[in-house]
């Protein structure tokens, strides 16, 4: 090989650094390896089911598609309806309660102690089931499609709560560090250091969290309001298969709208207005 | 407010004339349209809380606030007695918890990169992964559940398959987005160099994706210990068959110390995915 | 709102009765067929009572119970079990109970792949579904002399709520001298069809489910009637039935219950809960009978 | 410049800095002992080789880096004692130009310059975004003095490197401060504009006599505009007078080999 | 530098620009009608005003920035003609510094530093991970270059500016390419930092024959190293000719205004 500096004649051979070694990182590495090949080797799964997977898949398309049974569409499309009116309300919900919360779990923005509450309140919203909230705030407001939004409203701050601190610790720091600089307080990092470069995920979480609350079925099924979900589970719970094709694709198309929202939102967002 | 005169206005070299107004370009238009999007969701929220959508009774709630408080109240007498019967289901669950979390991440790592727009140019693959993705997360998990009990038999095999789908459809959201969002700045590096999309994505767009990468991972492994419901319907045991258990006789106390259990799973995957943040990001 | 006005009296006995009444409709999952709507019941009850009655499909028997138990529900159209759960924790009247084709009562049935092993006689078909051990008579209990063979199989059961899936089922196991926690290699499924499949598929080689679940998944598998083969049926298990909450008046319940109870024997209305619910008659409920699944669950130790 | 109400903008601040060590997570020490004594009104140079600390002795400076032992006063303010709201204040009074620029990047350049205001703003303005026609007006003086009042509603993203830099001066000229620091305030700019910076810079020091306190990579800058020198050497002070007079033995001793020689490897 | 064995490194490519215009989505017209040739070998410094379209020239020559007319030729190759394979096999020829330095900051520099080897790495090898020994030798050498080897193994993240921006210089020497694309590639360094930087472009385009072309704002750079200067102003060439004998005349073409008054104008 030649090097690029034959005149730098002095020159000894290259000595690169030793890689150092992160004793730290290897452990939990290995223990996570360890983990996982347990888990894979403990577990009773009869791997070579999956081989006749693919027929099966080919018949229950089949199944599903063949014959699509139009006239529950109707139906279909009324529950949807209901599903985005409950989803919408504890969507806003949600938002509006985990949205300050979210900053105040962040690092570095509130007193340890006030993020860990919010942290622990977090999770165990999360630990809950969703049908042990569901119930409970059934025996308020009773059998109504308000319980269901409520309910949303309660497992959506666990999500977004989380979601939300984890992106604001991951922000770049150097606008932060700027408003600081400027002498700017807490709320104000967050306002012009934190959230132009956060709004995306934020905007991403809150539409994702949206098409979930559109789709939960456990809990609005359960509280007897209905839902595009519900219904889903039913007709599947009797397998009945070509009014399942339709609810599918009734969802399909949702999911996808709600998909094509949320890009559009991001894409001015990341690349800015479209002053074409 | 102005005291002192500025600078520049003293300076005879600068081109601009002493005290002559600023040439302030005009603000550029288009601005109300934020302010229209936030009307337009005020407007939807006020149309969802009227009395014809779903109707907001407040009402209700100040008088019957008590009900869901003793409800809580009795959430908060965990059985110890009860814990020798939730160590086999909670062992289950996290076995199948971590081989479906395992599965998922696998999958979920190339397609994320083919689902966003820095690490895919090519507008018709990208699509095509994204609709695809769609319908996998458009499917709930009861369906995936119930197909594939006819599919592949009962048992863990279709409670893992459906969690995988479950966890690529989340995984491969959250962090496609997150590369969307990012510096296109190293890519282009990456590409300035003469690197294949491929090389691209390996060598620079995955450190950068990897903090938000596991972070998803580890979200979804609490989302498949708390979604074990599904793993009961397809008959692979699990807590959710011994919620449903203790449930179906009303023993909050029981239900309390799963639910307990439950918490400690979800904070020390919490406390793991912000160490492993703090290392990362 | 609508159940509103019917709440809070928990301190003064039955106060003045309300303005609007909530009813609860839990189908019961042994029922075969799908329940999506309460309307026409609750027409027929506003109409004849004069107080606005709304209805709900629900899905969850603890949700149920617990809106009956909170003031939220009035009337509840329950599983037996939870019927029995209603007036134990809540006080509330079980008032009436359903029949379906003539029956109040149903039985659990298990089902086998290998009807060598588990049929003494040959197995006979009906409707396109084989039955043994004379199970084919549709009534239970039937063929409970072939269960021993079950020590030691594969065995597809629900949880521990479901009449027919689990508490029957294991109660007679129980008596026929079998211990069902390590004699039996469970499968524990939480639906019926998914406890069928299981027996279809040979994940277990015995299953419990409701007689006859074998119609839910023909659509899947068309075959299930003759790959599955139904050998024993236990005793039989009471239909759901209506209880009504503590918070109404005696008039109020007396006045509910003689207008279902009318209702059904309109021959109009009995057609609409047979094609809706597969109710052909709501006949008064003997509350000694309904008891004798919670003391089913009892002997099990589930309660 | 406008004068705050509260306070006479001229009366700037000096900077104290007592034997200061500074070490980062990583082991790296970035600051070694230093002590400095900046009298107020100074404009001071800060040279030496990349990766000698002067980055860390601005940050530092300001309170964004803690120091692991030593003290910092500015003005009559130690760091590290004050409450976050005293911290707040006393930031609001040291404008920053930093390295990297830190802009908010998916924020319009005139959202950027407005943080300059934020310690003179109520926070529910500020929240709003409804800042005061007088602070706009600041903001579009800086803009324009920096030479890019065109780019205004631009998105700062969408700017050229010297553009970005150009804007993060505005905003610390905005903040109408007691002391500057910059921390390559030039790097990457052109001739004239790089002087026409560093040249009001310098105004800002002598006409209102604000302390100034800039790194720069540049010797005949520090040269030209500094009057006094600082020379940093692996974390530690080894030059520190009159800018004018450096000599070339200075060089060497900041630089650890010769200037000339350096010019000659280049060849 | 090893000799890529379908490939003659020494015999390096010319740039040709016929007529060039870009015009960016936001409406600005970076680049206007700007015709070039460039031989194989020469040495080229482009200045102008900050916002003058450097950058956006650079980023044309690779093909990062699509011409939105016109039309660009490096070495035989006609961008914008080529199959994805090709591009990436004529990037792999040109080596690019960038302004922003473009790392990946959470890998480390070793990885950073590699990333100017994929073009010749077959695409298992990167996605294990494992590279060469001679790619990794080359990457060392480098670094070694550019005097950062201590920092080899530490996250991008955690270096100084300037450090930063030797990684970049290192990734692109790494490449051992037929073209040098530099985007200010001094502009965070110190003068010993910068010459010796300078220096190593120099020596690549004396002894290996090298085309480079170096966006450059300070003008003293740009006479000692250019043998040729570009002045740029609103996108359109204003000077072309030699770097060494440009005038002051030249420079206020390219500035708009006199050196010599800027210079007054800081005092
Ligand atoms: N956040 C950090 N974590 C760990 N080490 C750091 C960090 N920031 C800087 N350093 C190290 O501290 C030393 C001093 O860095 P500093 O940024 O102060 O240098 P500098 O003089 O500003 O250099 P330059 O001229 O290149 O900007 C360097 O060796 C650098 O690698
Ligand atoms: N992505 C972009 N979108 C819109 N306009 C842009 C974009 N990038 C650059 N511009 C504009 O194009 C013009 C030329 O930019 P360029 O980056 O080429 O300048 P430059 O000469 O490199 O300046 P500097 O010396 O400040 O880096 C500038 O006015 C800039 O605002
Ligand atoms: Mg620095
Ligand atoms: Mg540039």
């Amino acid at each position: 090989m030649t090097t690029l500096a034959p005149t730098r004649t002095t020159r000894t051979e290259v000595v690169a650094p030793r890689r150092p070694v992160r004793v730290l990182r290897a452990v939990a590495l290995s223990a996570a390896t360890a983990v996982a090949l347990a888990a894979f080797w403990s577990v009773d799964i009869q791997w070579s089911r999956l081989a006749s997977l693919p027929g099966q898949v080919v018949h229950y398309l089949d199944l599903m598609f063949s014959a699509p049974s139009w006239d529950k569409l109707p139906e279909a499309l009324r529950q949807t309806l209901r599903s985005v009116e409950m989803a919408w309300l504890g969507t806003v919900l949600g938002v509006l309660v985990s949205f300050p919360l979210s900053f105040l779990a962040a690092r570095g923005y509130a007193p340890a102690p006030v993020r860990a509450g919010l942290r622990g309140l977090f999770s165990l919203i999360r630990a809950v089931p969703e049908i042990i909230i569901a119930i409970i705030i059934l025996s308020v407001t009773g059998l109504t499609p308000l319980t269901g939004a409520l309910a949303l409203a309660v497992n959506s701050v666990g999500t977004l709560g989380k979601w939300g601190y984890e992106s604001v610790e991951g922000v770049d720091h150097g606008p932060v560090e700027a408003v600081r600089a400027a002498g700017g307080s807490t709320v104000e990092a967050l306002r012009w250091g934190v959230w132009p470069g956060a709004a995306t995920d934020f905007f991403s979480f809150w539409l994702y969290r949206f098409e979930i609350n559109v789709r939960a079925s456990a809990v609005l099924g359960l509280i007897g309001v209905g839902g595009i979900g519900d219904m889903l589970t039913s007709y599947t719970q009797y397998r009945e298969w070509s009014t399942v094709g339709v609810l599918l694709i009734v969802v399909v198309v949702v999911t996808m709208g709600i998909d094509a929202i949320s890009g559009a939102v991001r894409r001015r967002l990341t690349d800015g207005s479209t002053t074409r | 407010m102005r005291a002192a005169p500025t600078p520049a206005s003293t300076s005879g070299a600068d081109p601009r004339a002493a005290g002559a107004p600023l040439a302030v370009p005009p603000r550029p238009a288009g601005r109300w349209k934020p302010w229209a999007a936030f009307a337009v969701v005020v407007l939807l929220t006020a149309a969802t809380l009227s009395p014809w959508a779903i109707g907001f009774d407040a009402d209700a709630i100040a008088r019957n606030w008590r009900n869901g408080a003793d409800r809580i109240v009795k959430l908060f007498s965990p059985d110890w007695s009860f814990f020798p019967r939730t160590v086999e289901p909670m062992l289950e669950t996290l076995q199948m918890a971590v081989v479906a979390t395992v599965v998922g991440a696998a999958v979920a790592l190339p397609v994320s990169m083919w689902a966003a727009r820095p690490t895919n140019p090519n507008r018709w693959t990208r699509g095509a992964v994204r609709l695809a993705l769609n319908v996998v997360r458009a499917v709930p998990e009861l369906l995936y559940a119930a197909v594939l009990v006819a599919m592949v038999g009962v048992g863990a095999l279709p409670g893992v398959i459906a969690l995988v789908l479950f966890n690529v459809g989340i995984i491969v959201k959250m962090v496609s987005e997150t590369i969307d969002g990012s510096d296109r700045g190293p890519l282009e590096a990456g590409r300035a160099a003469g690197a294949t999309q491929t090389q691209i994505n390996r060598t620079i767009a995955l450190p950068e994706m990897l903090p938000s990468f596991v972070n998803q991972t580890l979200y979804v492994l609490e989302l498949n210990v708390r979604a074990s419901s599904v793993l009961g319907l397809v008959g692979a045991g699990g807590l959710g068959l011994l919620v449903d258990a203790v449930r179906t006789y009303y023993r909050y106390d029981q239900l309390s110390l799963i639910i307990l259990e439950i918490l400690v799973a979800v904070l020390v995957i919490d406390l793991v995915s912000s160490i492993v943040r703090r290392r990362l990001v | 709102a609508c159940s509103s006005d019917a709440s809070g009296s928990t301190d003064g006995g039955p106060a003045a009765d309300p303005t609007s009444l909530t009813l609860a409709l839990v189908p019961s999952q042994d029922q075969g067929g799908l329940v999506d709507t309460a309307k026409p019941l609750t027409d027929f009850l506003t109409d004849e009572l004069g107080i606005e009655v709304t209805g709900v499909v629900s899905k969850d028997y603890q949700a149920a119970v617990e809106a009956m138990g909170a003031g939220q529900a009035q009337i509840g159209f329950l599983p037996s079990l939870q019927l029995w759960q209603a007036s134990d924790m809540y006080d509330a009247s079980v008032v009436l109970q359903t029949e379906r084709n003539g029956n109040i009562s149903y039985p659990a049935q298990l089902m086998t792949n290998n009807p060598d092993k588990y049929c003494d006689d040959t197995p006979v078909e009906r409707d396109g579904k084989l039955f043994c051990n004379g199970a084919d008579a549709l009534v239970g209990p039937a063929g409970l002399d072939s269960i021993t063979k079950v020590e030691g199989a594969k065995v597809a059961l629900l949880g521990p709520g479901s009449p027919a899936g689990y508490i029957y089922p294991v109660l007679a196991l129980k008596n026929a001298g079998i211990d069902t926690d390590n004699g039996i290699e469970q499968i524990p499924v939480t639906t019926n069809d998914a406890s069928v499949l299981a027996v279809y598929n040979g994940d277990a080689e015995v299953g419990f489910s409701f007689w006859d679940a074998r119609d839910i998944v023909t659509k899947d598998v068309p075959d299930v009637g003759q790959e599955v083969v139904v050998f024993a049926l236990t005793d039989e298990i009471p239909n759901d039935g209506v209880a009504l909450s503590a918070d109404l008046s005696p008039e109020l319940q007396d006045k509910i219950t003689t207008a279902l109870a009318d209702y059904s024997s309109t021959p109009e209305g009995s057609q609409i809960l047979t094609d809706i619910y597969s109710i052909s008659k709501l006949a008064p409920a003997d509350p000694s009978t309904l008891d004798v699944v919670a003391q089913a669950a009892e002997k099990l130790g589930l309660q | 410049m406008t004068v705050a109400p509260q306070q006479v903008t001229s009366r700037s601040w000096p900077v104290r800095v007592r034997d200061v060590t500074v070490r980062y997570p990583g082991g790296v020490t970035a600051l070694d002992g230093v002590t400095l004594d900046i009298e107020a009104g100074e404009m001071v140079s800060v040279v030496g080789l990349s990766g000698s600390g002067k980055s860390t002795l601005i940050r530092t400076i300001n309170g964004l880096v803690p120091v692991t032992s030593g003290e910092v006063t500015v003005g009559e303010h130690t760091l590290g004692s004050l409450s976050s709201r005293q911290t707040c204040a006393v930031r609001g009074s040291i404008g920053m130009i930093f390295q990297g620029f830190n802009l908010a990047k998916r924020t319009t350049v005139l959202n950027n310059v407005l943080v300059g205001r934020l310690a003179h703003t109520p926070t529910w303005r500020t929240l709003l975004g409804a800042y005061t026609a007088a602070d706009k007006q600041l903001a579009f003086e800086a803009l324009d003095r920096v030479g890019i009042l065109d780019k205004t509603w631009q998105r700062a993203s969408n700017l050229s490197g010297g553009q970005q830099q150009r804007v993060a001066i505005a905003r610390a000229l905005t903040q109408e401060p007691r002391i500057v620091l910059a921390d390559e305030p030039v790097a990457s700019l052109d001739p004239p504009s790089a002087h026409a910076v560093m040249g009001d810079l310098r105004r800002i020091n002598t006409e209102l006599g604000i302390t100034v306190l800039t790194n720069l990579h540049l010797l005949d800058l520090a040269r030209e505009y500094g009057t006094r020198m600082i020379g940093l050497r692996a974390g530690r002070v080894v030059y520190d007078g009159p800018a004018a007079t450096a000599s070339d033995a200075v060089f060497e001793e900041i630089y650890g080999r010769s200037i000339r020689q350096q010019d000659v490897l280049g060849g």
